[in-house]
């Protein structure tokens, strides 16, 4: 295996800039009150990794816990019930809202997306920061809820349970709903960003697809979320007021909250997926050396993806006491969805066909992606099919399924583009051995931890238990053993990274060769992102030698 | 100008407007991107109330009777009336736009207050509604006092059926919601009459002005449902 | 293609707005005679079409708010799009879950006393009991 | 992979499964190749050019077809089976359900109740018509493949053709809290001679207690929900009866200043019409219990109020050995239950 570049930086010999956006201001407070979408994007990157290290550590002790039926370990029981049902709450919950929801999008997106555009910065970039600040005082909201009382409801926070049961419920539901409106300004700077900060030249087919995929979830973002507001708002309403509109003692009805949930939280799996897509999207070009195949059935998947989000959410519903007609019609809208994902699957690999195609880190997360999306979506149709669904529904296969398609599709999506453009984020260059090593075991320890848990669902093993019958404890230990190499993977890759900080600044501008506008710029940016503005002198994705006759 | 020579460092236009951002090219390119932040915004507020509508209306199917019984205890002529003043204060919204349009700062500034003011009466009028349903226990279920109207008994128990309190559960969430939006308009509107008579404004560059209408009217638009969903179904 | 919109609207931009009250004043004309006829409407029983009436004028006065006061008839279509894309998505939820809520099958066992197991509220000086989930 | 098949209809579910399974693999397989081939086929070569192909509509057009064409085969096979279990047949026996936080209840036709345990004849439709009384469950039972979840506030239904003798695991699917993971119930599926048997004697504990009416008649107090009314510790629980402690063989105060002595006649009275004689203080809210109790278990109920009693000589004897009521004409007892509850 290479593990030297493969590809010789375009324009890795211009003279590097004194100042870039990192050194051009110091001292916490120019941070602090930054407007530059490059700084709130390392920000939100911080700030959600930390996240993902919390979560992670929950989910840890979640597959501790769940190590034998007994759950004595050193002869003790360290977990009981009660707290079982808070860590894996707290895990699902920080996972989705402070994870992933802004990981790419705010993270990534935020530090890539204009620098794509050729712009100078975000449309509304204090609303960008505001956003951040809103990102954290929602993180703080939800680590008092941990700290006074502990949430026990699960993240879907399905009435009539959470409105029954104690705890700091309340401050939870409240802070998801900051998080929410930190989501929407995100969204709507982003849409907003798209339609008019495009640089001279670039239309709409000439956008990177990353650029696709995020204008896509901002879509998402800015029509789904407020519907989680609201509902978290009643939820806390009912709470505090006893308002009767989700509680069958009151005259309300509890079906009705999940329909609120999942008008919002099914399109909120394509908020997390989308950019993961996004991200691919610009990785197999790149190291494929060859331009991107079907590039406009890809774009219009990713906008059809976000409008058929809309419109599947009762498939959540099957067993949940929705009538049988909506039954019906949820489970062929859910169908439609496999449709574009599909397009997008076949045009990937169709960009390999015929390229030439070096494994550094990123791309080796690229193909994990592939293959542990198809298996995450294809089980998606498992679920969808209504007789299947009833078996599998609230089962060990839907945490397998969610998880192949959230961690092995967008957060390994997530780590590749990291990688990715950490040498244009931080100007460094981690060692691409250790990164290649990490990528493996994370592959490895992942299907360790998760592929075992389709067969456990099957088997029949419902999800949120923490006592389970013996026959299915080798399956467990089997999973957490996996989740321990998995852990291992994750802390190898971080570790990797965070020491290549250390190194004096010494990515080229372009290390791969990408063609988007981002890798014209120098590595680390400049605080106005280019020293002229960009021209767009040909499509994305041409990696054609001559330079086209225009 | 030519598509590949816009220097980004020196804006075309208005170079020397105060309110121009450096990050765009143009006066019209920021004024055209503040817009469609802002509708995107008011996007999202559809879907904010949006919510309460679909819960109201599930519920109006659920308890229809009950529904049409409780909202005989509304005051349908002070509903009309807030109706009258709030789309009067529309209209001194556009016509302050339109001055700022004109470049004229006396009338903004009047136009201006002139909305606050019929905000201000909308909340007052508000203000006795609440409190005549507090006095008389219409409530959230938990809270509501059989009515003598109340014909509706829960099969189940031999009571009066929750879907009487349920009515005004949504009521008070809906025009409350609804009224602390106003109440957020007054305090927007306020800062940009002050800033209109500090004189910040023009026909070069009056977005604020604009945007804050936008939002204002869309205040509007939501209490044009709310009027014949609450005081005026059969 | 962002600049050269850009440059197009130099031009024409704001040319088509209204430039005298006179559009606004017939606009609030019209929005206040719609009112009248609402409230009107409302006192005579058609039924189930009362609901439908209402809600009928109040959007075409929604519409007249949305064309001529938010400017929405002059501006650039982007945000037309926009607003039509929040009430269509709004609309989608409601017609889902008025799919759902109308072909459930109100369900009892054989032997049905009329009562439900759910604990009651306290029945303070409301009535509380139980729920009633279909009628 | 997956349990074994319990019901009628598994079979269907697991075809569609299994389908779905290899449909899985060969997409996946075609998807893995296709990913590591093209990786490691062409792998890096310095200098290597590679076409320009930008697009080939007829490929997007073959990619996005074909596979929705499967996704309406599946749709529509998914729809079939699920068809089945979703409509109960009109025949089916109806046993009631309510969950709550964290038992299981099972009301049989003719009024006997168990709980945790389940009791079904093999090889006839059961359909059972469930209500919670706090938060949401799930009725889950693998081998039956089937699951519905149990909303409080309003009834769902299940039903399923039990086509394999002997026990099956019933557990809750949906998160309810602290003991979500605990509330397991035992389905038993009896050949119909089994079955009749216990419908009998309403639990197949019978035989052990046959001797000691006392503690079968506790269980009784647990099972006909006594328990929820009566306290048996002398305190009286609110919104509920008088304890049972100490009443046997009393002079009771009645609302209307009678009074009337507590013995198997009053006791049997209170069960059948509990609104004829109303004791002091409290309301007439006790529900009738005609036609849901066997006569062996009022004796039991009786031999266990008067174990809670203090004057053990007063009243009349209660039994010491239970005998079991005279066997039920089919159809009667449903019937009799029917009677019972209604008002
Ligand atoms: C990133 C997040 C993400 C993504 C992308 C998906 C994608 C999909 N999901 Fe998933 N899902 C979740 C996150 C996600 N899901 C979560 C978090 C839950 C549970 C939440 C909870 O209860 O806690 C869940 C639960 C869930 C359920 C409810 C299960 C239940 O509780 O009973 C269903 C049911 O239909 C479902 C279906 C699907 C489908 C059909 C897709 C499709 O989009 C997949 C499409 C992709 C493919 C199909 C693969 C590629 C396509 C091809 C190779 C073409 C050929 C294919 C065919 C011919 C079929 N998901
Ligand atoms: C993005 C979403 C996400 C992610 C990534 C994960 C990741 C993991 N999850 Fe999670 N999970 C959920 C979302 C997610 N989960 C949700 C929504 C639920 C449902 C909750 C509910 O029922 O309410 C759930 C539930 C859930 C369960 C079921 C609990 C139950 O039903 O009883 C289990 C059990 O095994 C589990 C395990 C794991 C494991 C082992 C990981 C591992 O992949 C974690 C690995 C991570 C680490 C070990 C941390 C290490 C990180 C670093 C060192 C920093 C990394 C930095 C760089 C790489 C730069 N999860
Ligand atoms: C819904 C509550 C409720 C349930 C369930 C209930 N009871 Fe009662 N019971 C009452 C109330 C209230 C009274 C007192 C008023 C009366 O006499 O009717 C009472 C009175 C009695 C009395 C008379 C007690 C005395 O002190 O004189 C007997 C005996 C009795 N119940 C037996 C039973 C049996 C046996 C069952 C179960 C099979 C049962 N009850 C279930 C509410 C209940
Ligand atoms: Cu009951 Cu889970
Ligand atoms: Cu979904």
């Amino acid at each position: 295996m290479e593990h030297t570049l493969t590809t010789q930086p375009h324009t890795g010999d211009r003279p590097r800039p004194a100042k870039n956006y990192l050194n051009a201001e110091k001292g916490i407070w120019s941070w602090m009150t930054t407007v530059d979408h490059k700084r709130i994007g390392v920000m939100y990157l911080v700030g959600v990794l930390s996240a993902f290290f919390v979560g992670g550590i929950f989910a840890l002790i979640v597959r501790l816990t769940l190590l034998t039926p007994s759950h004595k370990l050193f002869g003790k029981v360290l977990i009981t019930a009660q707290t079982y049902n808070r860590v894996f709450t707290l895990h699902g919950a920080i996972m989705v809202f402070l994870f992933i929801i802004p990981s790419v999008p705010a993270a990534l997106g935020n530090f890539v997306m204009p620098l794509m555009l050729g712009a100078k910065d975000v449309a509304f970039p204090r609303l960008n920061l505001a956003s951040f600040y809103l990102w954290v005082l929602g993180a703080v909201m939800a680590v008092c809820s941990m700290i006074f009382g502990a949430v026990d409801t699960g993240w879907t926070f399905y009435t009539p349970y959470s409105t029954t049961t104690d705890g700091a419920v309340t401050l939870m539901t409240m802070a998801v709903f900051v998080l929410g409106f930190s989501s929407i300004f995100t969204g709507i700077n982003f849409v907003a960003t798209v339609h008019k900060l495009r640089a001279p030249g670039i239309g709409w087919f000439d956008m990177p697809l990353f650029v696709w995929g995020i204008y896509s979830t901002a879509i998402i973002q800015v029509l789904a979320t407020p519907v989680l507001g609201i509902t978290l708002a009643l939820l806390a309403l009912e709470r505090v007021f006893s308002i009767g509109i989700f509680d069958p003692k009151l005259g309300g009805d509890p079906v009705l909250f999940q329909h609120f949930f999942w008008f919002y939280s099914h399109p909120a799996v394509y908020i997390m997926i989308l950019p993961g897509m996004a991200i691919i999207s610009e990785l197999i070009p790149t190291f494929s050396r060859k331009t991107m195949f079907g590039y406009r059935a890809v774009a219009y998947s990713s906008v059809s993806l976000a409008l058929l989000s809309f419109i599947v959410w009762g498939h959540h519903l099957f067993v949940a006491g929705q009538s049988q007609l909506a039954n019906v019609i949820f489970s062929a809208l859910t169908f439609l969805v496999a449709i574009p994902s599909g397009v997008k699957m076949f045009n990937w690999l169709g960009t390999m066909y015929k390229g030439n195609i070096s494994l550094e880190t990123p791309m080796m997360y690229a193909i994990s992606f592939l293959l542990l999306f198809a298996i995450g979506g294809l089980t998606g149709i498992f679920l969808g099919t209504l007789s299947t669904d009833v078996h599998l529904t609230d089962t060990y296969f839907v945490v397998a399924h969610f998880h192949y398609v959230m961690m092995g599709g967008t957060v390994i999506a997530f780590i590749g583009g990291l990688h990715y453009w950490w040498p244009k984020m931080t100007g460094r260059m981690y060692k691409e051995f250790w990164g290649q090593v990490g990528a493996v075991i994370v592959f490895i320890g992942f299907n360790m931890t998760f592929l075992t848990q389709f067969f456990l669902g099957s088997q029949g093993m419902p999800r949120r238990y923490y006592n389970y019958l013996d026959q299915y404890q080798p399956l467990h230990a089997f999973s957490t053993v996996g989740s321990w190499v998995l852990g291992l993977g994750l802390f190898l890759t971080a570790a990797n990274l965070l020491a290549s900080l250390r190194k004096p600044y010494d990515a080229p501008d372009n290390p791969w060769g990408g063609t988007t506008l981002e890798w014209q710029t120098s590595s680390p940016p400049i605080t106005h992102n280019f020293e002229d503005q960009p021209v767009l002198e040909k499509a994305p994705y041409d990696y054609r030698p001559e330079p086209v006759a225009h | 100008m030519s598509t590949t020579s816009v220097d980004i460092h020196q804006p075309h236009g208005h170079p020397d407007d105060p309110h121009h951002q450096h990050h765009f090219a143009t006066m019209e390119q920021q004024f055209d991107t503040s817009k469609i932040g802002m509708w995107l915004f008011l996007a999202t507020e559809v879907l904010l109330f949006g919510g309460l509508f679909v819960g109201f209306g599930l519920m109006q199917a659920r308890y229809p009777q009950e529904f049409v019984e409780a909202h005989e205890h509304l005051q349908r002529p002070l509903g009309a009336l807030n109706t009258v003043v709030l789309l009067v204060s529309s209209f001194t919204m556009v016509m302050g736009v339109l001055s700022a349009q004109r470049n004229d700062k006396k009338k903004l500034v009047l136009f201006l207050i002139l909305t606050i003011i019929c905000a201000g009466i909308f909340l007052t009028v508000k203000y006795f509604e609440y409190s005549h349903k507090f006095e008389e226990h219409l409530l959230p279920p938990r809270w509501y006092h059989a009515q003598p109207g109340d014909t509706v008994k829960d099969p189940y128990t031999g009571q009066i059926s929750h879907g009487y309190g349920t009515f005004f559960a949504f009521y008070f969430m809906m025009t409350g919601l609804h009224g602390f939006h106003i109440l957020v308009g007054m305090i927007l509107l306020a800062w940009i009459a002050v800033r209109a008579h500090r004189g910040e404004f023009s026909k070069e560059y009056y977005t604020p002005v604009d945007l804050i209408g936008l939002y204002w009217h869309l205040v509007d638009l939501i209490w044009i449902y709310l009027f014949p969903l609450y005081y005026l179904i059969k | 293609m962002s600049t050269d919109q850009i440059i197009q609207h130099e031009e024409t931009d704001a040319d088509h707005e209204p430039h005298s009250s006179g559009v606004y004043v017939k606009t609030l004309i019209a929005l206040l005679i719609l009112t009248a006829i609402t409230v009107g409407a409302s006192y005579i029983d058609f039924g189930a079409g009362n609901v439908v009436i209402a809600l009928f004028i109040a959007t075409i006065k929604a519409t007249i708010v949305a064309l001529f006061f938010m400017h929405l008839r002059y501006d650039k279509p982007v945000n037309a799009v926009i607003a039509c894309a929040g009430f269509l998505f709004l609309g989608i939820f409601l017609m889902f879950c008025f799919i759902d809520f109308g072909s459930r099958d109100g369900l009892r066992p054989v032997n049905w006393n009329g009562k439900m197991p759910v604990e009651t509220a306290a029945p303070a000086p409301a009535p509380g009991a139980a729920a009633p989930a279909n009628k | 992979m997956l349990p074994p098949q319990g019901s009628a209809y598994a079979a269907e579910v697991d075809t569609v499964y299994m389908a779905l399974f290899w449909l899985s693999v060969v997409l996946f397989l075609g998807i893995a190749v296709c990913a590591i081939g093209f990786a490691w086929r062409y792998r890096y070569k310095p200098g290597r050019v590679t076409p320009h192909q930008t697009h080939n509509t007829m490929l997007e057009i073959i990619w996005s077809v074909i596979p929705l064409l499967l996704c309406i085969g599946i749709f529509f096979w998914g729809l079939h089976g699920w068809m089945e279990a979703a409509v109960a047949p009109g025949e089916a026996m109806e046993v009631q359900i309510v969950a709550k936080k964290w038992i299981w209840q099972f009301e049989y036709p003719d009024g006997t109740r168990t709980v945790n345990e389940l009791h079904v004849p093999v090889n006839k439709p059961v359909r059972f018509v469930m209500t919670s009384e706090d938060v949401i469950h799930d009725f889950f039972v693998p081998d039956m493949r089937t699951k519905q979840d149990i909303v409080p506030g309003r009834y769902t239904q299940e039903w399923f053709t039990p086509t394999v003798l002997g026990v099956h695991h019933v557990t809750c699917a949906e998160y309810c809290g602290k003991g979500h993971s605990d509330m397991q119930a035992k389905l038993s599926v009896d050949t119909d001679a089994d079955y009749q048997k216990f419908m009998e004697t309403g639990g197949t504990e019978w035989e052990d207690y046959k001797n000691n009416p006392a503690a079968w008649g506790k269980l009784q107090w647990e099972r006909k929900g006594c328990s929820t009314c009566h306290s048996i510790d002398g305190t009286r629980i609110p919104g509920g009866g008088p304890s049972w402690k100490g009443i046997w063989g009393k002079m009771e105060e009645m609302n209307d200043g009678r009074k009337v002595l507590v013995d198997q006649d009053y006791v049997i009275e209170s069960e059948d019409f509990p609104q004829a004689k109303i004791v002091k203080g409290f309301e007439p809210i006790m529900p009738t219990f005609q036609g849901l109790l066997r006569s062996h278990e009022r004796q039991g109920i009786i031999a266990f109020i008067k174990s809670l009693g203090n004057d053990p000589n007063g009243g009349p004897p209660a039994p010491t050995v239970l005998s079991l009521p005279p066997k039920p004409q089919p159809g009667q007892q449903a019937q009799g239950g029917a009677q019972g509850q209604a008002k």
